[in-house]
């Protein structure tokens, strides 16, 4: 796709509320009315709308050409849209859960992102995969994880992470309109949360992080939900006279390195946080590139916050414990503030 | 092709099942009912965290099937598991903890419905992930035969799993090494608001088996003497070495697909759920028990009245159970 | 059941194949013969890098069902994809400049012999994953009914490859979606050293399409003339919107898994090897051929010549290839 | 298991040497001698004795009870050593390719790593996954990859990368007595290779990193085949009067940094290299736990050397571009040490 209507990066004045699962929807109807050759496929998508009404009402606009439901075969379902991509169409498929990805990987990061290089650049793979990840539903240990570190490794790739209705709206359009496979990543407590939504047609550019909060204090890097969170944090620390700058990456693959070692140099502290589990997550990399790039800049080491190495608990007093919250932002924010 | 099996066995020996076994899988079909029906009731007035897959109207499969077992036998379990895990033998209290997120619950709070297992009772565990389950119990029965031990694994799954690729790498699987599994198919008609003819071609799941070499045999999935009747053929296949056999029941769920709120898409008629309904499990088994004088009416009332108190124990005992201490977050992630 | 195909059809006029189809058979199969002969020696020369499964002695599968397709219908591969690629008219330097590693490759170099792939040939690759092209090709029918083209798409995989849960969920995704793929079954009774018997407990693969509600038919691999028509046959009704349907290829292959060298583990007996050698594809159809007048002798060494130094004439194409310049090690990770 | 035999940590002086893939084969051999509950199932593993010969000979001295030819059905393959597993058998898998994870992850992941969390700690699941990683051998882009980030990223797994003949015995023979999963990446560059080892069993163990050579200037951190490269840049660079430490972790989860931060603190450079994609890599942990643990003790941003984010490629030409080497290794010091 060549033609491109971007928005800015910000949401403009619009009093139009949306919640986030319904711009995710708009961004896709919108999206299948722009292009004849996008369709959608996954378990209980048309009929039923998906089970996280994320289809709502496309199967009635579209029809079942472009609406399909499919049996529960996740790797056939990734494969046909690697067959359907390299034939010229944009496929939507629908993981459902995230951790679902383990019965389809091969077909993701084998098939997918691999094709274009192996075959010497004869094709493009314009493949959408969407799916919900998180915790914090009570959903345990194999309907809750965030496994955007283990895609964000894979050359090919793209992967987003929408923070709000803004962004899962404007990612989604972006990731239908790019020519490579991206997986969308939505997030299971956002979906009902609310936030202004332009009515047409807009794409967020894949690769370029957001700054949603400007401070000199702190620099806080979130991803996806997380930043409803550091941007709850940064208002209990402004009453306390910190000024947090909040970064909100969007697309974690590519990674906009550059609007973080930008703010980072001013800052001179910075805290990643994300709800993976801390070893081996993004914020490992996040750290690692902004030691190397900012080393003299650094008053204090990156202070990552994740999950501890731990499966999901079930059990909502657990749950809560396990994913980071705007509490455990402020109180990092003030440790890397301590730190002389 | 699959064998269909009729509700009265060729065999008239078979047909002199003792009022005992009838008792029995009345007492596991109305343990499964009860429990479930609270847990509906609790889920609906907010008082239970997480997804909850309701079994009710398909109880007699795993009334019929765990009759068949002895408690050395091994299963493996769907996210519609709480019937299974009942019938299996598993405390009522550390299930309803279990729902509750206490730390007395049968994953001490750490895994909640979908990984409700007992070790003692040979209960693998339910499972979040379609098919996962059907390796697992290749793997139980392949441990059972190298330790020349003679219990069975049984599997069970639903008509919508047997379109992923683990169902179909562990019925192979099972078939090559010739292992004591028994695969069981509770065909609801539905892989969640899909209906079988959305998902697969044939009419009978069980005619997948031949694609192993595998016997199958279809049952009247409401009908629990006949589901155990095939069960009990299919684990004393199975244990005298003979290998994997399939047994498609045909059944229904009630409820919805997850939780037990009405339907915002109408994928199943209300004739339909009706028809079904009028073929309740346990009306069929009490209805058959009193008219042949394998039990009266006061006896069957008996154990519902008995059941529901031992139900509202649990319950009670849940409530009263001790939330999990956060600083133990990282309890049995690893072991040693 | 799956179907038994004899090698004449029922249907006289089958058998009428002009002299134009059987010249057309021999050239395909000659020049892969010729490619993955040359080959091996090269491999064994140590001149090609990486792997190498050679397709001789599984000429007539690809010959003959490549003969019934379009240019604009699309096939997926496997590792041992040579034959494929070659029958479906992906050109021979871009091939070996390919397996040299050399820019000029089918590839760029970038992939290899289990990578090659002609977009222009409906080659959409082969695949180093046992199964994954199976969806792949799904895919790609299902691009073209959506573009409501009647093209259709052919997918190639071993007697092994069915074990794997992508070939299940393939098969029964392009049978509920009622797509035109023709699901082609190259049984050459090995996994890699684990004979059929060892991997299924079924003799013909060909049954395991009734789990998918797909008709299947089994034809001699051998027989190049026979496979055409059968292919012919399930190209025909994919085209006409009929669904997928299975062929299983009874064939053999004649060199090691990998490689051209002498095994180290006889997991073939000699004999077996001559009996299968006694009937070489190639052979068989040139003897027809000669005998029922519809080539010469020397027209067929004709075509053995013209390959031969077409043959030559690539691979003098590739050894004069530039390699790939290691500044453009990031050339094609993404588009745009 | 309790009874652990374990050796010192390096080598004792022994004349025998071993290929790398036989000391891999002893081990294994002396585990199943050791124990009648260890079995190996896989893809040609009883009568071909596995494509790279690492199971050569076993099916003569344990029989096809032991040793178990299995379909190409990998799902089910880790699926059947979870239950064995979950019955008290210690299972050995073997997946072949580490690329062809991504049709199994499921089971690995979802199934083997959780399920001694989520079912409370009601069992242990014992299960040994070999498997055969690295790049090399023109085996191009699905027959290639080191996949180690994505499962040291995953609570419940245990992962080790022998980097020589030691270590492929020991580390097996821990991986093997541990109770829990444990993933052994062989590197099949390696499998060649000589090194001595000791005649009787030994564990090494898990993780508890080697310090292969001690040096003052820098801190070299390599995985796996990596840790050769590293030794081979130290002798160069010992020409030149640059002593290096080169550390191999040996098991990558659980991560033995302490060591790595005790020699940090000494040498106040560090370099950190593998053979996967920079991006997402281990090494992104590793800086980030270094630089968080030791900043007041670099005196230069932690180094990684990784591949490019790229698929590996085919040629050799390129392949060998892509793989880290002794000389960028060598290189990396030296530029570690003109930074001030
Ligand atoms: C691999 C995977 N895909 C999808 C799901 C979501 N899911 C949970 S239950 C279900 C339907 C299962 O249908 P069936 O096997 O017939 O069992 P039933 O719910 O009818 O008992 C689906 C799609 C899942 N848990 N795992
Ligand atoms: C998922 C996966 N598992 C294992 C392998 C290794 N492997 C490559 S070819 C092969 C045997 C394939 O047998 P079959 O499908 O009969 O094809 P054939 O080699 O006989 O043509 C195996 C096991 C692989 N490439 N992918
Ligand atoms: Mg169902
Ligand atoms: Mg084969």
């Amino acid at each position: 796709m060549t033609t491109m209507t971007e928005a800015p990066a910000a949401a403009p004045g619009t009093a139009r509320k949306l919640t986030y699962v319904k711009a995710f929807n708009e961004g896709l109807a919108q999206a299948m009315r722009e292009d004849e050759n996008v369709f959608v496929a996954g378990e209980d998508v048309a009929g039923y709308g998906g089970v996280f009404r994320m289809f709502d009402n496309l199967l009635d606009e579209f029809g079942p050409r472009r609406m399909i439901d499919t049996p529960i075969s996740e790797a056939a379902l990734v494969g046909l849209g690697v067959g359907a991509a390299a034939r010229g169409l944009r496929p939507v498929v629908d993981l459902m859960f995230m951790d679902f990805i383990g019965v389809c990987l091969d077909q993701i990061v084998n098939q997918a992102a691999k094709m274009k290089y192996m075959f010497g650049g004869a094709l493009s793979v314009p493949l959408t995969i969407t799916t919900a990840s998180g915790a914090g539903l009570g959903a345990a240990a194999q309907h809750s994880q965030s496994l955007e570190a283990w895609l964000a490794h894979v050359p090919g790739l793209k992967v987003v992470m929408p923070s709000d209705a803004y962004t899962a709206k404007g990612l989604t359009v972006s990731a239908i309109r790019d020519d490579n496979p991206v997986v969308v990543m939505l997030n299971k407590v956002l979906l009902g949360s609310t936030g202004e939504v332009p009515e047409e047609i807009y794409g967020i550019p894949l690769g370029q992080a957001h700054t949603a909060r400007q401070g000199s204090d702190v620099t806080v890097i979130a991803l996806g939900r997380m930043v409803g969170e550091a941007l709850a944090a940064a208002d209990e620390l402004a009453a306390q006279g910190v000024e947090i700058e909040v970064i909100d990456p969007r697309t974690v693959q590519p990674l906009d390195t550059e609007t973080m070692f930008a703010s980072v140099r001013r800052t001179n502290r910075v805290l990643v946080v994300h709800e993976a589990v801390t070893f081996g997550g993004l914020g490992a990399e996040i750290a690692a590139q902004i030691q190397d790039a900012a080393f003299d800049h650094l008053d204090a080491p990156v202070l990552r916050i994740g999950a501890p190495f731990s499966p999901v608990p079930f059990s909502p007093v657990l749950e809560k414990a396990y994913v980071p919250d705007r509490a455990r932002i402020a109180e990092g924010c003030r440790r890397l503030l301590e730190r002389s | 092709m699959a064998q269909r099996a009729s509700t009265k066995s060729a065999d008239p020996a078979a047909n002199q099942e003792s009022a005992q076994v009838v008792k029995d899988l009345h007492e596991r079909m109305v343990r499964i009912r009860l429990f479930e029906t609270e847990a509906g009731k609790l889920m609906e007035a907010g008082r239970l965290p997480g997804f909850l897959h309701l079994y009710v109207g398909q109880e007699a499969v795993a009334a019929g099937v765990m009759a068949a077992l002895r408690d050395d036998d091994q299963i493996t379990s769907t996210h519609r598991g709480h019937g299974h895990a009942v019938a299996k033998g598993v405390g009522l209290r550390e299930m309803y903890a279990e729902l509750y997120g206490r730390v007395t619950g049968a994953c001490l709070g750490r895994g909640g419905s979908m990984h409700i297992n007992d070790l003692t009772r040979g209960m693998l565990g339910a499972n979040g992930i379609v098919g996962a389950g059907v390796p697992i119990a290749v793997g139980a029965a392949f441990a059972a035969r190298y330790k020349g031990e003679d219990s069975v694994a049984v599997t069970f799954f639903g008509d919508g799993a047997t379109n992923i690729g683990a169902f179909h790498e562990g019925a192979n699987m099972a078939a090559i090494l010739g292992l004591p599994v028994v695969f069981v198919c509770e065909n609801n008609g539905y892989a969640e608001f899909t209906p079988q003819s959305g998902h697969m071609l044939l009419a009978d799941v069980a005619d997948r088996a031949a694609a192993y070499g595998m016997p199958s045999v279809i049952v009247d999935g409401m009908d629990a003497l006949a589901v155990h009747r095939a069960a009990a053929d299919a684990v004393a296949r199975a244990r005298a070495g003979a290998g994997p056999m399939m047994i498609e029941a045909k059944t229904y769920r009630f409820y919805d697909h997850q939780g037990v709120k009405g339907l915002r898409h109408p994928y199943r008629s209300d004739e339909e759920v009706a028809e079904w309904k009028a073929r309740d499990p346990i009306d069929l088994l009490e209805a058959r028990a009193v008219a042949d004088g394998t039990a009266t009416r006061a006896e069957l009332d008996d154990v519902w009245q008995r059941t529901r108190d031992e139900i509202a124990e649990a319950i009670a005992y849940a409530e009263a159970s001790p939330l999990p201490d956060p600083a133990d977050l990282l309890l049995n992630v690893y072991s040693g």
